[in-house]
């Protein structure tokens, strides 16, 4: 199986097959062990052990925490970018999840955005809300301003 | 004495325990925002007070001791902790305050107050007018004043109400933005002008008093890694300070401690300028986020001190007892995302994982599952190591710090490292301005980065290959057999 | 200097730090029962030796230091650490033993030797004689000795191959059970007699030497808390000295010292009797499990003065660079089962919290998923805490273990707090024999656990609410969706 | 719902409707709010708060830690009692988990044993398991002996 993993700007192709695995071309030896069941591992290569948490977020973004370093990336096999075309636009709408004062927009039509970039900020009940990018993509629509009261469900940023 | 901690987060807590080991009970308040925060179940009772914004209410906390029955109440740091009228109101209550008189945190709070009662006790404080910036700017006033200058709230805390003009022409914009701020932040937009020192260091000395004469010094902090006047990293003893003018800042603190028959534990910062000159800014009277390095290098629990004088009005010490032994820095972990300009983040802790071993000391509001909002300060947890000297301590965090795992929201974590690492702080070479020109790394370094794609793509291969043959979506039990499956052989 | 740490647990990952901190790269090895021990990923290295035993294979050590290029070995307490054969072969394949000479390993290896060494030099030793009892009891041998009289193994250590004969129809009784014993864990049977002291009092002095005529006394270790004699307190210093007796025991162990030249770390063990007489008893030539404790009060990282001597040949410090502050408690948390009889317990911890704040520090080896085995020591972590007296450090421990949380093995955690709080732990007056009739209260006191059963009958109810409508068992989904729901307000 | 929690010696009779919570005839108010996926628990009382690790372990055992002390309990209701009569006998049966030296036997016929008590010591690759007795009861048939080598699956010890 291929996986192509994206972290920020770089992006490996890792092949795993059974216990064989080749990362951008180059065979390595590394085993994956479980710890626990809250996402706790141990990344054993040839000669050291590594302790890795791994966490899945939405949108197959997969958040990594190694020697106090912390990774957000996000994994995809062809079969992911095969149904991400089939499910269409809608994996880039961002909707209010509650109703309340949108504090600030940060983007305008026609930008480009990183997956997990805070596009909006939310206030409900004196609360603040950082609004993320799901997909990276381009802001085609920001129905909304500052200041705007907004219900729960409301479009704030489309992206596509 | 039962103490209740008008506060939330690492201090309410760090609190909480030297009121266990004195045998003090403890109530703990938590507002809508802190259902379910930490401080809560680390106090014997705690007291739902409402809004977010609860803990700033004086009426709310003095009705929340009152319905406990505390004898006692401690403020921590922010909140209410530097507000004289909230101290009077405790007092009014037939309740004790934990820290300053009344009157000596109203002298405090306002800063052209501070100025004059430390340049009349002989302090060298700072030039400039001890006159707040009138509202009707006089001619001629701008070209009256040397420039850079800063633009300072009389009410100010916090890093907050502070503007640079660099030039006559910015004086007025500046000014107006101070005071705007400081109407919001304080509701008090006077406002006054102080020169800005280039190259300054920040170094504070702490003192305690017992309100009846008796002022100790308990050693100095440097604290001039600040990023927006906040401060990040701090350590002690200063590094590189010349024993004349460390003895200089104990003596200028302690006039002014004894100037204000100085009350519980207080703070008394100065700039450092580059000719090693000493300029006193303010007073802080309260316990201090930092106090910790003091703790390590000292071996006194200050706020045992602290408690210890509001239960019985007498100090446990003598000046002859202060003795600082090595070195402490505290690292400041913060939830915040570096690689979007520092913002506060938000989300909930997924994992944690803290740093222990010799000499660690870990001051902690975490645990896995906890919602990081944005209603308070960014401050997760606080990291501090002590050595024998400040190499030792130096190489002890950059030890701690790769230790410490978090998940779930961004922090300054890796930034600490980098920041540890740089030749400046090394150097013990550094000024308050040293994080503007500070760059970090904001990618992972490169074998990390590639660690995590082959953990990531590997775990993603383990989720399929075990979801495939169950694609209902069950496959979580059984992951879970095989994982007890793979311990038995080990027990 | 690359170093391989012959250990596991708490104890390797302790050693692998201070290398860290003083930039040694370090070789962890682990063996089939430690497939996911915390010391593997603690190193930065990992080489895989074998079967549960191979700790103690010297030729198995040699070789993983070999293939991972480390030039020296640290062998940390147990297992091989007191091995001469073990320190030789690390020294014929040309790498640096951190620890004494093999010669020193080998006399004080040698109880009977040891003895005869330090009566030479001028210590206190036991009553007795320093021979052997021979393999035939001589006619009337039984009849020569004075009862109570301790049989103990030559080759000694950990507590066993000691028995303990009240009379002269008991003494060759003990002596077969001492030798099958001993033969059984040191491959040796030579035992000897030691009178029994009555009301004795275990103390200890930490040297440290350069090997080159220089011998360090570190101050000294109460820890006559012990069960089985295994120690399960120590503290620092100890309770009630007479400064002359104490100046006693440190001129004593420093005779010892430098009577072997020794190198290294070292503990002189005595015993204190009644009149208190200071008694040798033997020399441990390794780092001890109690080292935190003396760490604490001086400030010293023990081992950073092993290493640093290890790599210069030169020690770093003089007795006048070493001071004693405040006082220091170690508890040692272990998986055990109190409820019967204290038999080391197995499983896996599926809970960890470990205890933090002022002055506390944790050597462990926990994290949540560890599988608890029978293979090795039941020694999970340890708890060490420092005040600025013994009264302060007490109240700190008495705070700290009921901060520290772990799920699915039984500790001894509630037994350590109660011997806390014991009249005669806290008087300082209690002798090695204090355990035998110091009786533990088993169940959770009553309040706690009516609490526990209130938390177990709503868990129990939230499961049943849950899973109603998703009688399928779908119900962990939906239990998480309601937990983010709970969340969402909060952030 | 009433549920009939065992700790050691004592039993609590617990009634638990909507949020009116009754200890032995006593209401109390209490509510256990989650604090995460992981066993971690929040039990609120009135003017109090408590930290709880809760973990189900097999046959209706239930492990809570609070303040350093470890609870193991039992917890009953009365379906489960009644599911357990028609499980019958199988409940208290104790068998090798793998193939192994049995170190030693603790029980003799005829003993009553508590729920968790360690009824026998098994050994398998240099490694001691303490196999413990499922559920409360008497000992009827143990088919072993010290010393013995067992096949997995071999029955150890049967309670009633």
């Amino acid at each position: 199986m291929n996986y192509t993993v994206k972290i920020g700007k770089n992006e490996y192709q890792i092949k795993v097959h059974h216990n064989r695995v080749v990362v951008d071309g180059e065979p390595v030896s590394s085993r994956l062990i479980r710890l626990n069941n809250n996402g706790l591992y141990l990344l054993r290569h040839d000669d050291r052990d590594v302790e890795v948490h791994i966490q899945e977020k939405e949108a197959g973004g997969v958040e990594v925490v190694i020697a106090g370093q912390r990774v957000v990336a996000h994994v995809d096999t062809p079969q992911r970018r095969e149904r991400r075309k089939k499910e269409g636009p809608q994996a880039g709408t961002v909707v209010a999840p509650m109703p309340g004062l949108v504090v600030s927009v940060n983007v305008k039509e026609g930008e480009d955005v990183q997956q997990g970039q805070v596009l909006a900020v939310l206030e409900s009940m004196k609360m603040q809300m950082q609004m993320r990018a799901p997909i990276e993509g381009r802001v085609t629509r920001v129905p909304t301003r500052n200041g705007a009261q907004v219900e729960k469900g409301a479009l704030l940023v489309q992206i596509e | 004495m039962k103490v209740l901690v008008a506060n939330r987060g690492e201090i309410a807590i760090r609190i909480m325990r030297t009121c266990r080991e004195m045998g003090f009970p403890t109530v703990a308040v938590y507002s809508d925002a802190d259902r379910i925060a930490p401080h809560t179940r680390t106090a014997d009772e705690a007291v739902f007070i409402g809004e977010p914004k609860a803990y700033l209410e004086i009426d709310t906390i003095i009705n929340a001791a009152k319905r406990s029955g505390a004898q006692a109440v401690h403020p921590g740091y922010g909140f209410l902790s530097e507000n004289a009228a909230f101290a009077r109101a405790v007092e009014a209550a037939g309740l004790i305050f934990i820290g300053p008189r009344p009157e000596t945190i109203e002298k405090a709070g306002d800063k052209l107050e501070a100025r004059r009662i430390a340049r009349d006790a002989g302090l060298p404080v700072l030039p400039g007018s001890d006159e707040q910036v009138p509202c009707e700017l006089p001619l001629g006033f701008a070209d009256s004043v040397q420039y850079p200058v800063l633009v300072k709230a009389a009410a100010g805390g916090g890093g907050r109400g502070i503007r640079l003009a660099r030039s006559p022409e910015e004086l007025e914009m500046m000014i107006n933005a101070a005071r705007l701020e400081a109407c919001q932040a304080f509701d008090d937009d006077t406002v006054y002008l102080e020169p800005l020192i280039p190259e300054a260091r920040h170094v504070e000395v702490q003192i305690l008093g017992d309100g009846q004469g008796s002022v100790l010094v308990l050693g100095e902090r440097e604290c001039s890694i600040q990023r927006r006047r906040q401060k990040l990293i701090e350590e002690s003893p200063a590094p590189g300070l010349p024993e004349s003018t460390r003895q200089a800042l104990y003596e200028a603190a302690l006039r002014l401690g004894c100037a204000l028959n100085y009350r519980s534990l207080g703070t008394v910062e100065f700039l450092l300028d580059s000719s090693g000159q000493i300029h006193f800014i303010e007073i802080n009277p309260r316990i201090q986020v930092e106090h910790p390095v003091t703790e390590m290098v000292t071996g006194l629990d200050l706020v045992r001190e602290q408690l210890a004088l509001a239960e019985t009005g007498h100090l446990r010490l003598k000046q002859e007892d202060i003795a600082a032994r090595g070195a402490a820095i505290e690292a400041r972990i913060l939830a915040e995302d570096v690689e979007h300009d520092f913002l506060p983040a938000s989300g909930a802790i997924t994992y944690v994982k803290e740093p222990g071993g010799p000499f660690v000391r870990v001051d902690s509001a975490l645990y896995t599952g906890m919602p990081v909002g944005t209603s308070y300060d960014s401050l997760l947890a606080k990291v501090i190591v002590w050595g024998e000297d400040r190499e030792a301590a130096i190489a002890r965090m950059r030890r701690v710090l790769p230790e410490f795992q978090i998940s779930g929201v961004p922090t300054d974590l890796y930034f600490l490292l980098q920041l540890m690492e740089s030749p400046a702080f090394l150097s013990g070479q550094f000024h308050t301005t040293y994080l503007d020109s500070f760059k970090p790394v904001l990618d992972p370094s490169p074998d990390l980065e590639r660690e995590a794609a082959i953990a990531i793509a590997l775990f993603a291969h383990n989720q399929r290959e075990q979801t495939l043959p169950h694609s209902n979506g069950q496959s979580k039990p059984w992951r879970d057999a095989a994982w007890r499956e793979q311990m038995k052989g080990m027990l």
